[in-house]
């Protein structure tokens, strides 16, 4: 068997180019034009603009993403919280103190052994912190949304790179705040066997992965931010080709929104604690 | 084999297919999953037989239909060869056959909720005031069953016949799954928190108990045996086990 | 035929690339043992080694360092590092990263040429599947009679848990992976997908991520089962964190993935292609997609959990410090059911366009098959506590998510309706795609009514967690997905390679797999409803006439697919030739030459109607 | 098409299947018959003596001289047991290791030995106490198939005794622990320790070597 390929090829473009009027009836209604029509006949360069429309629905379905994984952090956190199993939200059954002082007692003192273990709350930590690396958070986002503006209005991308930079430095402030938060979450030394360890609770748990997902976001942030500054002042970004610039505006402006959530959701905890 | 376009008398033998295959699938359905499951201990197992049945009877005549379907296309409308064979006459759509489908399916499903429905209210039922308590204790490999009130802990489950049974399930490291299998009751043991479930023994004889959720290297080997007795059995096997504080 | 790109790109093509020109698999690998061994020892100076979880960290950041390297090593890192500093791939890069005039060494590098992906997608599939496959050939080995001979239980427990992940993994791209990539773009009249860069970097995201699984059976294996429900991971050694890794790396290659896809369909079609025209595969492909884009976030999540309470000490899932197991059964089945429909949706509307085109008619009702697929994967979100019937959580939510659980038969049934009415009258052309089709309407039949019982609390409470949930979910994944997949396969092959799927061995292997498929799982059933329990090693000597019954039926499948195996690696070089349009098909990837070249299209093309008009003219030959 | 080719590569899979599934058959039949010799000394022609041994570590049993993968985890000395059928099992444990209290304290209690006691160094015992135990040895029949063992043993710690040396290790000298039990017919069991020996993190005690195989489990075969 052999199939005749000439034959296909005029079949194909007999249905590509001119249709056929006696099924153009059957067709149905065209909905979808708005959306497509991204080839254009022949040339290969796609416009500036389609390529933005496209990138710009990557960014958005990415933080569609980051939205779920947020929803997914906070129910974590306000289940652990409902639940309270066996009343361990906030604490649980270990020392106050450091390992280095169980090693001491058992392997130093002759006959020397711990107290017996109690029940050790942690402190919740601090929401007006956590309110200010927000605000820093908020601010770098402020930052760069007012670089995109005037370089949108006034066309000018070598005075966005000192904002660029800003918007960056304001970031990596708010990354060392975000470990500065992150160091302060209480541990509790536990013991168990043969084995010592210190452990969080689930409250500490909780606040810990919500503030190294921040933590993430914000290395990424300045990433993007340092990213837009070396491209603006090498010419890649310019007063015509601002696009990109308006893609990490967004994923900014989204990591300030879910940074105030965050600070918001655990207030509230916080407060009713 | 292209005669087939259309020949409405045909269509008999499709129902004719249909009728058979339905009353098959009845047929299994009736004795299937009577003849396999393990015998009723309990009225829970008993509905969830009944419901088994159900549901295989409703569902014969579907997957009969499309079986039918399937079988009479494959025996009128097949071409072999290396050739393609010419176009059918197309047909788009037709929405008396689509809203057919849906209303039948629909119909189907609301049966089959209000009878699930139904089924889960009479399971959850509570039949007394008074239910005998037992904790049930999963531990990495083995059950153990306490008597509250009694200080008798043992690994097998005795219980009297007749009488409701709450069972408080509670794990000391994993999950576990405390499953009576003739009692058609299941519920995890987790660490930390006290599950419930209950149920009436009402057939005297021996059961199984197994664990239903994967707990690691010994799963396989995760049973209990247990006993339903008459309550005079029960109250003198009580009595006899040594006494645990 | 050549494509206008290369007609500009001649001169150029020596200077593209870059750092690209000296990357590929092997330099991936050499770059993640180099990392992984720099990683380890790092971790080793600098973690506590008397802590309680050493072990676990020093793995874990092995397994990162492994991860880093390989994206290195393959040039994940090229785009977003020339981002960073402003410069951007020129042409002649772009299309010495499309592989052109690369021979077959392009199928060895971070290639973003659509169809290159695909291919490697295919060929990470089989993979995949060859070694789940035998590791459920030595499970049903081990469950031939009670007792434990021929392995012990630890060892068998890894293969459960083993066989379970790699075949979900594979299952998962097994038709979205190598056609949604090779063929979809051509349907919708696209030069590429929307990110070709992304598109590599998902494939080869998933490449390190499978790699890091099958080394999960060297550090001893995982042994609770493809779920990891906790507490139970946390008795588990230093497999789990590299499983749990690969987790979290799999979730970033199909999100990846699935952003290509979605941003590809909806802004990359041709003129007149709008979504009411485009191949009823095309509304497969972005509806799972879609939902990939909402459950993997879930499964990113749990898995990270899962790593931080392994290797820092947190409680999510313990109970000790505040945490429940349950919280890990909601984040991980929010993931596990959606997942379900992403696994099966591409192969239903693989099976749309097949019969389509087999029976020369239209698919009956176009927007029926959209609604269901569309409502399914709407649906599936809703229904995830059904996997917790038994749990003890939250025993009052019970009935409304059977409510749920249940109205999902109506989608479902749908898909029949649509199947039916497609080949209803046609004229069904009886080849090799067509046949596996047929083999997907009849297990699925089976795979969505016991689905139904197990929908029912009533019966849950029997028989969950029995071999008859095994065997529902393989009369899906094995009876229906599968079959989908060999379909597809068999469908698009020709396209791939220009050559039919060996229609003589493909028939064989039809049968044997057919066969070997109702004896397995209906046997299975058997030994579910006497109330064999899932995941056993060994089991009571009442269920032995039937697992000596499943076992055999486990060898004549694996017959089957050795007949398919042996047929597609003598068809790639060796088969029929099968010109550009064997099936005489009327959509767009029929219409380019056969293999596609790069670009796929001299002029593009303009679309004035649905690809089901097919037309008398088009068989004659 | 080529079809005898094919049906050539169709019979190659074919037989390379039936040939993996004789493999399989070969090993199920080669594993369980031929197992070895007793592990047991014959003192009568109804009695046989069982010597056990648990330690903290693994340097001294069937992992190796260097205590195999993983030196520091405890372990019994034996895995897998082969017993005679119908017989009185007559079983010595060493018990060298430390320990603590039980999960559950019903593990304290002798159960299923004959006469329902053991012999704890000297003394005849029908518990003892659940705070300090090292290990107990837990043996069960498989499920469903008809026959009924079980046997639970408590093997007591005690960190007072003074140390004595084995090979390359420093163990505490042992408590020992006698006990008996009747064997039926032909089968397979399995054992394993019910005391939360295993140091993990979260799960109670009973992870690594308690969740892999032949450290503080295995099989007792009655032949």
């Amino acid at each position: 068997m052999s199939i005749d390929t000439q034959a296909d090829d005029e079949t194909a473009d007999a249905r590509i180019a001119e249709g056929n009027a006696a099924h153009d009836q059957e067709r149905h209604h065209d909905g979808g034009e708005g959306h497509g029509g991204g080839g254009d006949g022949g040339g290969h360069h796609e416009s500036p603009e389609v390529v933005d429309g496209r990138q710009r629905m990557a960014i958005w379905l990415f933080i569609g993403g980051d939205m779920v994984i947020l929803a997914g952090l906070l129910f974590t956190y306000l289940y652990l919280r409902g639940t309270n199993t066996e009343g361990h939200w906030m604490n649980m059954v270990g020392y106050t103190g450091h390992p280095w002082s169980y090693y001491y007692n058992v392997l130093f003192v002759k006959g020397g052994s711990l107290p017996n273990p109690t029940t050790v709350s942690v402190n919740p930590v601090s929401a007006g912190f956590y309110w200010f690396v927000t605000l820093v958070t908020v601010v770098s986002a402020g930052i760069i949304w007012f670089g995109e503006k005037r370089l949108r209005a006034s066309r000018d991308a070598k005075s966005f790179v000192p904002i660029a930079s800003l918007a960056t430095v304001v970031a990596l402030v708010a990354l060392v705040l975000t470990i500065v938060q992150l160091r302060q979450i209480p541990e509790i030394f536990v013991t168990q066997n043969d084995s010592a360890y210190m452990a969080y609770t689930s409250y500490s748990s909780a606040i810990l992965v919500l503030e190294g997902s921040a933590l993430i976001h914000m290395v990424v942030l300045a990433f993007l931010g340092l990213g837009l500054s070396i491209r603006a002042s090498r010419g890649v970004i310019s007063g015509d080709k601002w696009y990109q610039v308006r893609l990490v505006r967004l994923f900014w402006v989204w990591v300030a929104i879910s940074s105030v959530i965050v600070a918001a959701v655990v207030t509230t905890v916080n407060t009713i604690h | 084999m292209t005669d087939s376009d259309n020949d409405k008398t045909s269509l008999k033998s499709f129902f004719w297919l249909w009728g058979i295959l339905t009353i098959v699938g009845v047929v299994l359905g009736l004795y299937g999953p009577s003849h396999l499951m393990p015998k009723s201990m309990s009225p829970n197992m008993h509905l969830t037989i009944l419901t088994m049945v159900i549901f295989t009877v409703a569902a014969a005549p579907v997957a009969a239909g499309v079986y039918a379907a399937t079988i009479y296309v494959l025996r009128n409308w097949t071409h072999k060869g290396d050739e393609p064979p010419p176009p059918a006459k197309p047909v788009r759509e037709n929405g008396i056959i689509v809203a057919t489908w849906v209303s039948i399916s629909v119909l189907l499903t609301l049966f089959l909720l209000i009878w699930g429905l139904g089924a889960l209210a009479e399971d959850n039922a509570s039949a007394s005031s008074n239910p005998l308590i037992v904790n049930v204790i999963a531990q990495q490999w083995v059950w153990t069953f306490q008597y509250p009130g009694t200080h008798v802990e043992s690994n097998s489950l005795y219980l009297p016949e007749g009488r409701e049974v709450e069972f408080h399930v509670s794990s000391d490291d994993v999950t576990h799954g405390f499953w009576i299998v003739q009692m058609g009751v299941q519920v995890d043991a987790n660490p930390g928190v006290i599950t419930t479930i209950h149920t009436t023994p009402n057939v005297l004889g021996t059961f199984d108990v197994r664990c239903e959720q994967f707990c690691g290297l010994n799963h396989a080997f995760m049973d209990a045996l247990g006993d339903v007795v008459t309550p005079q059995q029960f109250s003198t096997w009580l009595a006899a086990q040594p006494q645990r504080t | 035929m050549t494509t206008t790109l290369e007609h500009t790109a001649v001169a150029e093509e020596s200077q593209g690339g870059g750092l690209a020109r000296y990357q590929n698999a092997g330099t991936a690998v050499a770059g993640g043992v180099l990392f992984a061994f720099l990683f380890w020892l790092i971790a080793r100076k600098t973690m506590d080694p008397t802590g309680e979880a050493f072990n676990d960290q020093v793995t874990t950041i092995l397994g990162c360092g492994w991860i880093i390297g390989f994206w290195f090593g393959i040039g994940a890192f090229n785009g977003p590092m020339r981002w960073l500093l402003g410069r951007d791939h020129s042409r002649a890069d772009d299309l010495y990263y499309a592989g052109h005039n690369q021979g077959r060494a392009r199928y060895w590098k971070y290639t973003t040429d659509h169809k290159v992906v695909g291919v490697q997608y295919i060929i990470v599939t089989m993979g995949l599947l060859g070694v789940g496959g035998l590791l459920a050939m030595a499970i049903r080995t081990e469950l031939i009679m009670p007792g434990n001979h021929f392995v012990n239980q630890q060892v068998y427990n890894a293969f459960i848990s083993l066989h379970g992940m790699i075949m979900i993994l594979a299952l998962i791209v097994a038709i979205a992976g190598p056609w949604a990539n090779f063929v979809m773009p051509i349907m919708i009249g696209a030069r590429d997908m929307a990110f070709p860069r992304l598109n590599a970097l998902s494939l080869w995201t998933l490449v390190s991520a499978a790699s890091l699984l099958v080394a999960v059976a060297a550090v001893g294996g995982l042994t609770m089962g493809w779920v990891v429900l906790a507490p139970i991971t946390d008795q588990n050694g230093v497999g789990m964190d590299l499983f749990a890794l690969t987790i979290v790396v799999f979730a970033v290659s199909s999100t990846v993935g699935g952003v290509n896809v979605v941003c590809t369909i909806l802004t990359m079609r041709t003129k007149g292609m709008t979504l009411e025209r485009v191949p009823i595969f095309v509304w497969g492909a972005i509806t799972t997609s879609a939902l990939a884009l909402y459950a993997f976030p879930f499964f990113f999540l749990v898995e990270v959990l899962q790593l931080l309470d392994r290797n820092v000490a947190t409680s999510f899932f313990v109970s000790g410090g505040g945490g429940t197991g349950w919280l890990q059964a909601n984040l991980f089945w929010l993931m596990g059911h959606p997942e379900v429909y992403v696994i099966l949706t591409p192969a239903v509307a693989a099976c749309f366009e097949i019969a389509a085109v087999m029976a020369r008619k239209p698919v009956f009702s176009y927007r029926t098959a959209v609604a269901a697929m569309v409502g399914l994967s709407g649906l599936s979100i809703l229904v995830w506590a059904h996997h917790m019937f038994t749990s003890g959580w939250a025993p009052t939510l019970g009935g409304p998510f059977m409510v749920t659980t249940e109205i999902i038969s109506i989608p479902t049934g749908l898909f029949f309706l649509v199947l039916i009415g497609t080949l209803w009258r046609g004229h069904i052309w009886m080849k090799l795609p067509t046949i596996w089709m047929f083999g997907f309407i009849a297990n699925f039949i089976i795979g969505g009514i016991t689905g139904i019982y197990l929908s029912d609390i009533p019966i849950d409470n029997q028989l969950h967690g029995t071999m008859f949930v095994t065997a529902h979910f393989h009369y899906i994944f094995v009876g229906s997905v599968l079959f989908g997949a060999v379909a597809a396969l068999a469908f698009w092959f020709p396209k791939v390679t220009g050559r039919f799927l060996d229609e003589f061995l493909g028939r064989i292997s039809f049968w044997l797999v057919f066969i070997g498929v109702q004896v397995t799982f209906l046997a299975m059933f058997a030994s579910g409803l006497k109330g064999m329990p899932r995941r056993v090693s060994s089991y009571s000597v009442i269920f032995d006439h039937t697992n000596l019954i499943t076992t055999i039926g486990a060898y004549i499948i694996m017959s089957g697919m050795l007949v398919l195996l042996g047929a597609i690696i003598k068809s790639w070089g060796h088969g029929e030739p099968s010109g550009p349009n064997p099936w005489h098909a009327n959509s767009l990837e029929w219409m380019v030459p056969t293999p596609p070249p790069l670009e796929n299209f001299d002029v593009m093309p303009v679309i004035t109607e649905d690809p089901y008009n097919f037309r008398e003219e088009m068989v004659r030959s | 098409m080529n079809g005898s080719k094919s049906l050539g590569i169709a019979l190659a899979s074919v037989l390379l299947g039936g040939g993996a599934l004789a493999l399989a058959g070969f090993a199920l039949a080669s594993d369980t018959p031929h197992q070895a010799a007793l592990n047991c000394v014959r003192t009568s022609a109804t009695a046989c003596s069982l010597q056990l041994s648990t330690y903290p570590d693994s340097l001294e049993g069937a992992h190796g001289k260097t205590g195999g993968a993983h030196p520091t985890w405890v372990t019994y000395a034996n895995d897998n047991l082969v017993v005679p059928e119908n017989t009185t099992i007559n079983v010595t444990i060493h018990q060298y290791d430390g320990g603590g209290s039980l999960n559950d304290p019903f593990f304290d209690q002798v159960m299923g030995t004959i006469g329902g006691t053991m012999v704890y160094n000297g003394k005849t015992v029908s518990h003892v106490d659940p705070n300090n135990i090292g290990h107990t040895f837990t043996l069960r029949n498989i499920p469903g198939n008809g026959k009924t063992l079980f046997v639970s043993v408590p093997l007591p710690a005690d960190y007072r005794n003074p140390t004595i040396t084995i090979g390359t290790g420093q163990y505490p000298k042992p408590n020992i622990i006698k006990f008996s039990f009747k064997t039926g017919g032909p089968g397979t069991y399995e054992w394993n320790c019910e005391y939360p020996c295993g140091d993990a993190r979260v799960s109670s005690g009973f992870g690594y070597a308690m969740s892999s195989f032949g450290y503080m489990s295995g099989t007792l075969t009655v032949k």
